[in-house]
């Protein structure tokens, strides 16, 4: 038996098909929207609602093992929410599909576990590499091809959906002797630099024509003066395709070593003029937070500076973590800088398909504020009343201080926060609501008050069932686990294997995650 | 003046948590709303009536008795008024706390006054362990006010105090003032072993035996004027310091092994 | 083949089930115990049933672990995986062994063994330190204080040896790489609330000036997995109560050795677990007393219900290594028992039902 | 009320006008020490020149001496009251003097004596910097207390000081048939006034000889300058309408400021009482016509409120 439904009478954002506020029907049969249905189908009415694709994150921290050890890290606070409770509190916002950025191969089957207990939304990760001994050794002793199937064999064998770079050979100097290479500086003890590292990921994610492009994570992290480090890595890209990661903490300005600034207006001069770049923006939002990152340099940093709980991790032949509790501040002058910058970026945005939402959760945040980011970007009146209270010398030198004036429209909300992350992910399914795509749907009611529209979705539907309700999970279903399958050559096999005999404490099938691994657990 | 009196009818047959008894937040509530309070019975929610005969309505003094050992988390979170309770209480009386008066006249469990932030929290008896200690994980215990145990305390007195003060007329167990990092503790008689592990800084102030660990380095002998102050206050609220109103006291700083800049002032007659 | 058994009784395991869900649903305030030698299948299915029930959950672990949570939840960790040990060029076996084959003698690896009382490190280790067991706490202090400059007066120090700690203290924070081996599952005389705080705080110390990372050796076979598990369920690692708000974290408070003793539960679901050898002999024969559904390979006496699974050995599903890593368990053999994880999902449907 | 009545008092009369006087802020310290010597020295240092505000910004005085069981931490110790214009002002000079004088004086400790007063001024928050990172602080029944390692051993102050709204200025004057009456009278007159709480008499002895006229009538800066229509010198000469009348040879002002007005009226009630004694002529009082402030004590319901 089919399941039907009727969503009547709503105003539509469907950017991708430029639909923008027209009242359309929607017909959803078996998860899908269709075309027509008969006259007796079920209806939904949205009269006087605004009808939406489901949001997808581009870029998250919900799954694995740093995530796990950061929940166990804060019982007194639980910035970091538990997995129920993520597929749940994602799906009362609209958001309909989340990634994790950043899994380790050799936490992928860790993360699997976390993603087949994650309700309702579809989900999946990306697979760190760049900083592991698979790729540096076939960077040094082979071709282009090789780092090629170590991609599309990391890929398969941890069942991800996508390939993230951390601080491109950062993370390997980090360990070996806390060393912070520029582009062209060779890791400690090898011929590898780390534009080599960058560039051969950027083509071998191109070669296996994996749906995202290079999700990257830029080297210098939070460090004054790391502008320079972005641009530079833009430039050698040399017009291959990339995605920055939470853009915002690669901005800065002022002298290594001292008080970072602004240069957001630079950073989004070079967004416009390389089409070949997307972002999501990493903004950071006042009040708690839990920093985890692959960037073990960064966990080192923050726990200086705050003192107190750090995890800080090594995993064998890859690079480690470090997760810090942390808290943004209004009153704090760089803290103010930070959510300037991310402002900064979204309100000079060139092009909104290219820069989308994101608050790293945790690190800028947790994706709770959503809601809160997007009446920032929509109300100028409330902006300014922020801008007032944050601490002013944060805001010297940014384009804040010109008083902007941009203010988004739900249609480019509607993009910058469901369209254009599902066509930067390659997910024809997901961000729109033509024919064919997946009934992921988020229905709000207007409010003068646009953090409380979006805070509480009127009903979210997923893959066609009313999941949610005036903020009440109405049904607990069970979404997919995205992933890509490139092809690889299992030759490479061979030599992953003996990097393993020398140095590992696992085999070569430990790593692999078996088809039954995935999917729901129940 | 009016009181609410709840008297206990039924035994728990297992324990109760009943954080829902506050005097600030009876003060503006009837004899029945009070009743109909929610309680947790293991896994059942249950009105606070089913346990308890309630006498008396609208007023912030309230006094508690029968056998509650199995009543957990009595006047937690209170912001003021008064609670009595008649005979020893449970595990978390008066956690969080952050005003008002809270008198437990028999014994108290553990966590008693956990991360407390105000008001003044008395027991009579003996209180167990980490009386006015720290949550898992927080940085901080005890954050303000003023804790009195007439009798010994268990392991972990004070642990991460942050601010206020804790007194005790007999004796600590095991890692009193485990990193504290600031406050004062006052132990009349001995202490068990780790005192002022992690102390960052803050005072323990010592009447009786205790042995120091190595990371504590001897200052000199004297009598610090807040002592007196000190004294004086806890005499104002009952607390009898006993010998320790003469004497000097021998300075001790530390924990070394950690940020050391607190201080274990150890009693002497002389 | 062994049976389900209800009331010492051979029942099938419908039926049985059926019993346990009865007498677990009539509970007011029912204790899941154990998940210890547990797939992470079970593990979770025991908290799906947990939470259905309104039940306290709790690990062996809430025990022996208490200080390594207690300190993971103050000041973090210092973590690697197993494979990085190989970079060490020092090891301090605190007061235990290790299983680590990277830690064996090689070349270029120094061994330390601390002994403490009649613990002791390996046999073959370079250096030797012994300690009073009432010395070893003082004895971290003084390492910690030592790796951060600081003197120690002698007149404190009592008979600790100062001039070996200073010493190691140096190596440690000298060396390139090093790992302290800890028991992070003590038995119970060892039980000492700061002990893992102090190893923590020291290896943290240590690693501002070097690379330092401490290893918690851990017992029973999958209790990294019951830690992840609960924590990605619940929010926290052991002692989880189902309450009216959702899941709250009591170590201690809902530890099943003081619930026992106090008798704070009346009936009790063990999973994955031989409770007497984790629970005092006061709180073991409190559990005696308790209406109690046991699962497991080897039929428990005096349980109202027993409902017979696979061993752990012969269960297929998953385990984390004690470092944290994930793996897939398979069993050489396999057994005509159905799994924890399939006999939980059962009790869990018959107490929907 | 005693409009136009005379009204006498053992004979001497006293004037119907009134004392002018103005507000002020005002704190209290209490400083205690091992002995009430000790308490004592620190209390004369810290009152020290500090007369009047025309020329050292504050006046202070000594309010009380205090047994063990009235101080803070049980020790022996004194009370003393410090007036200036404003908050700020005020908390400066407390800072200044208490770091000169009480910082420096063996033994001794300062404490807020105003603790219930809202307006604060910091005390030991400017002073704790010279504990060069090494001071430390307790909170004891939510007032702060500042721990200054010193090479005694530690100087104990209170992180600040209440600041409450008082009068300066109360006063009158003995108008006596020469100089030695009226020394006796004034010498008398401060004995009883110093057993009252709540005021300092801030000039020596708490007797003031120069009282003083707002302004000056040749020299334009001046904001203060003789009395003259009370100094018997100046009687008859050109410009000076004298306010003595005969047989007044030597005039003696007492200055009285006060926490509050029925401080200050117990204060003046008590001293024009005790110097009405042989000798003295009149009591009279310090009238500027309004300009000076604007609390006016008159003379004679002092008395009318006394009889009541």
């Amino acid at each position: 038996m089919s399941e039907r439904l009727r969503i009547t009478g709503g105003r539509v954002y469907d950017p991708r098909h430029a639909i923008d506020g027209a009242i359309r029907d929607i017909c959803i049969e078996d998860g899908r929207v269709v075309a027509a249905l008969p006259g007796d189908a079920p209806t939904l009415d949205a009269a006087g609602l605004v009808v939406m694709p489901g949001a997808v994150d581009i870029h998250s921290h919900v799954a694995g093992p740093k995530v796990n050890l950061a929940r166990r890290l804060e019982p007194e606070r639980r910035t970091v929410p538990t997995v129920p409770d993520t597929g749940r509190l994602y799906t009362l916002l609209g958001y309909t599909t989340v990634f994790d950025a950043a899994v380790p191969l050799l936490g992928a089957r860790h993360a699997h576990l976390e993603l087949q207990d994650t309700p309702l939304v579809d989900k999946g990760f990306y697979v760190l590499l760049g900083n592991d001994e698979f790729v540096l050794a076939a960077l040094e002793d082979g071709s282009d091809d090789a780092v090629r199937d170590v991609l599309g064999w990391a890929v398969r064998a941890s069942r991800a959906y996508g390939v993230k770079v951390v601080n491109p050979g950062g993370g390997a100097a980090w360990k070996a002797a806390r060393g912070t290479p520029g582009l062209d500086d060779a890791l400690p003890g090898r011929r590898v630099t780390p534009r080599r590292i960058l560039t051969a990921l950027a083509r071998a994610a191109d070669a296996l024509a994996l749906p995202h492009p290079m999700h990257l994570h830029c080297s210098n992290l939070g460090l004054a003066g790391n502008a320079t480090t972005t641009l530079d890595t833009i430039a050698a890209l040399e017009g291959r395709r990339v995605h920055l990661a939470h853009l915002q903490f690669h901005v800065y300005g002022g002298e290594p070593g001292g008080r970072p600034t602004s240069r957001a207006r630079e950073l989004s001069a070079a967004l416009a003029a390389h089409a070949n770049v997307s972002a999501d923006v990493g903004q950071v939002m006042f009040g708690p937070a839990t920093t985890m990152t692959a960037d073990a340099r960064v966990g080192e940093m923050l726990h200086d500076l705050t003192g107190r709980k750090w995890v800080d991790a090594d995993l064998e032949l890859e690079g480690g973590c470090g997760v810090v509790p942390y808290e943004y501040r209004e009153r704090n002058v760089v803290h103010a800088m930070q959510w300037a910058a991310g402002l900064e970026l979204l309100l000079l945005s060139p092009d909104p398909w290219r820069l989308v939402l994101s608050t790293d959760h945790p690190n800028g945040g947790t994706f709770l504020s959503y809601p809160r980011l997007l009446r920032l970007l929509m109300d100028r009146a409330y902006r300014d009343e922020q801008i007032a209270r944050v601490h002013p010398q944060g805001l010297e030198g940014t384009a804040l201080r010109d008083g902007l004036a941009r203010e988004y429209s739900l249609y480019e909300v509607a993009i910058v926060t469901r369209a254009a992350p599902a066509r930067l992910l390659g997910l024809e399914h997901k961000g729109h609501l033509g024919v064919g795509a997946d009934a992921d749907v988020a229905l709000y009611a207007p409010d003068a008050n646009l953090e409380t529209m979006f805070t509480t979705p009127r009903h979210v539907l997923k893959a066609g069932r009313r999941v949610a309700e005036d903020g009440a999970i109405r049904e607990e279903t069970w979404g997919r686990t995205l992933q890509a399958t490139p092809p690889f050559d299992p030759a490479v096999e061979r030599a992953l294997g003996r990097v393993l005999a020398e140095a590992g404490s696992l085999s070569l099938e430990d790593y692999v995650v078996g088809a039954d691994e995935i999917g729901a657990a129940r | 003046m009016s009181e609410v009196r709840l008297t206990l009818r039924q035994a728990p047959s297992v324990a109760l948590e009943a954080p829902c008894v506050r005097p600030d937040a009876f003060a503006t509530l009837s004899e029945a709303a009070i009743a109909r309070l929610p309680v947790e019975h293991g896994r059942e929610v249950v009105a606070l009536g089913e346990f308890f005969d309630v006498r008396g309505e609208h007023a912030d003094q309230v006094r508690v008795e029968g056998d509650v050992r199995r009543v957990k988390r009595l006047g937690a979170g209170m912001i003021g008024g008064s609670l009595i309770v008649a005979g020893s209480a449970g595990r978390h009386t008066g956690a969080g706390m952050s005003g008002g008066s809270l008198v437990v006249e028999g014994d108290a469990d553990d966590w008693t006054g956990l991360g407390m932030r105000g008001g003044r929290l008395v027991v009579h008896g003996n209180a167990a362990a980490a009386f006015c200690g720290a949550a898992p994980g927080s940085s901080r215990g005890m954050t303000g006010g003023l804790a009195f145990v007439r009798g010994s305390v268990g392991v972990r007195v004070g642990e991460r105090l942050r601010r206020g003060v804790i007194a005790v007329g007999g004796s600590a167990g095991a890692y009193a003032g485990a990193h504290m990092v600031a406050g004062t503790l006052v132990v009349r008689g001995a202490l068990g072993p780790g005192a002022g592990i992690g102390l960052k800084r803050g005072s323990i102030v010592a009447g009786g035996a205790l042995e120091l660990l190595p990371t504590f380095r001897y200052a000199c002998r004297y009598r610090p004027g807040y002592v007196d102050l000190l004294f004086a206050s806890l005499e104002r609220h009952g607390f009898d310091v006993g010998a320790m109103a003469a004497g000097a006291f021998d300075r001790f700083g530390g924990d070394h092994a950690d940020l050391g800049r607190g201080e274990i002032l150890k009693w002497t007659a002389s | 083949m062994r049976r389900s058994t209800v009331d010492g009784q051979p029942s099938e395991l419908d039926a049985a089930v059926a019993v346990a869900a009865g007498l677990l649903r009539a509970a007011r305030q029912p204790l899941v115990y154990g998940l210890l030698d547990s797939t992470v299948e079970a593990q979770r299915a025991a908290v799906a049933v947990a939470r259905r029930l309104g039940a306290i959950l709790d690990t062996p672990a809430s025990a022996s672990h208490a200080g390594s949570f207690r300190a993971f939840e103050r000041l973090g960790a210092a973590l690697a995986s197993r494979g990085e040990y190989r970079h060490a060029e020092l090891a301090v076996f605190w007061a235990c062994g290790s299983d680590a084959s990277e830690l064996a003698p090689r070349p270029g690896l120094a061994r330390v063994s601390v002994d403490v009382g009649s613990a002791r490190g390996p046999a073959d280790a370079d250096t030797r330190l012994a300690l009073e067991p009432d010395q070893e706490i003082p004895a971290l202090l003084a390492l910690r204080a030592f790796a951060r400059g600081r003197r120690v007066d002698a007149a404190q120090a009592g008979s600790l040896p100062v001039e070996a700690l200073r010493s190691l203290a140096r190596r440690l924070v000298s060396c390139g790489y090093g790992v302290v081996v800890c028991d992070a599952d003590p038995a119970p005389a060892r039980r000492d609330a700061c002990r893992a705080d102090a190893l923590t705080a020291l290896v943290r110390e240590c690693h501002r000036k070097s690379r330092v990372r401490l290893s918690g050796l851990r017992r029973g076979s999958n209790p990294v997995g019951a830690e992840n598990v609960l924590t990605w369920l619940t929010g926290f690692p052991a002692s989880v109560r189902f309450g009216a708000d959702g899941p709250r974290y009591g170590p201690g408070e809902f530890a099943a050795e003081t619930l026992l003793q106090r008798g704070d539960v009346d009936a009790v679901l063990l999973v994955g677990v031989e409770p007497e050898a984790h629970l005092s002999n006061e709180a073991a024969a409190q559990l005696a007393r308790v209406p109690c559904v046991a699962l497991g390979a080897v039929e428990r006496e005096g349980a109202r219900v027993f409902l017979a699974t696979s061993a752990f050995g012969a269960t297929a599903g998953r385990v984390f290594r004690g470092d944290g890593v994930a793996l897939r368990h398979a069993p050489p053999q396999s057994s005509d028992h159905p799994s924890e994880a399939t006999v939980l999902a059962r009790l869990a449907e018959a107490l929907a039902s | 009320m005693t409009d136009g009545v005379p009204l006498e008092r053992r004979g001497v009369a006293i004037r119907d006008t009134y004392a002018e006087a103005f507000g002020m802020r005002a704190t209290r310290l209490v400083i205690t020490a091992a002995s009430p010597r000790w308490a004592r020295i620190g209390a004369d240092a810290l009152t020290g020149f500090a007369t009047s505000v025309i020329g050292c910004k504050v006046e202070a005085g000594v309010e009380a001496e205090l047994g063990p069981s009235e101080t803070p931490d049980g020790r022996p110790g004194v009370s003393v009251l410090l007036f200036a214009f404003d908050a700020a002002g005020l908390g400066q000079r407390v800072v200044e003097r208490v770091g000169q004088t009480l910082l420096t004086c063996a033994t001794a400790a300062c404490f807020d004596g105003l603790p219930g007063g809202t307006e604060r001024a910091p005390m030991g928050e400017g002073l704790r910097f010279f504990g060069d990172g090494f001071q430390s602080s307790k909170v004891i029944d939510g007032r702060r207390f500042w721990r200054v390692p010193v090479m005694e051993g530690e100087f104990l102050v209170e992180a600040s000081v209440g600041v409450q709204r008082a009068i300066g200025g109360g006063n009158f004057l003995i108008l006596a048939v020469d100089a030695a009456a009226a020394l006796a009278a004034a010498e008398a007159a401060v004995d009883a006034m110093r057993r009252v709480r709540g005021v300092i008499l801030p000039f020596p002895g708490g007797v003031v000889r120069s009282g003083s006229k707002v302004g000056a009538r040749r020299y334009k800066k001046m904001v203060a300058s003789t009395n003259d229509a009370y100094c018997p010198s100046l009687r008859g000469r050109v410009g000076v309408t004298s306010a003595l009348p005969d047989g007044v040879h030597s005039t003696l002002e007492i200055v009285v400021n006060g926490l509050d007005r029925a401080a200050i009226e117990a204060s003046l009630r008590a001293g024009i009482d005790a110097a009405c004694r042989p000798g003295v002529v009149e009591i009279s009082a310090g009238n500027y016509g309004g300009k000076l402030g604007k609390h006016l004590f008159p003379l004679h319901a002092l008395f009318a409120e006394a009889a009541r």
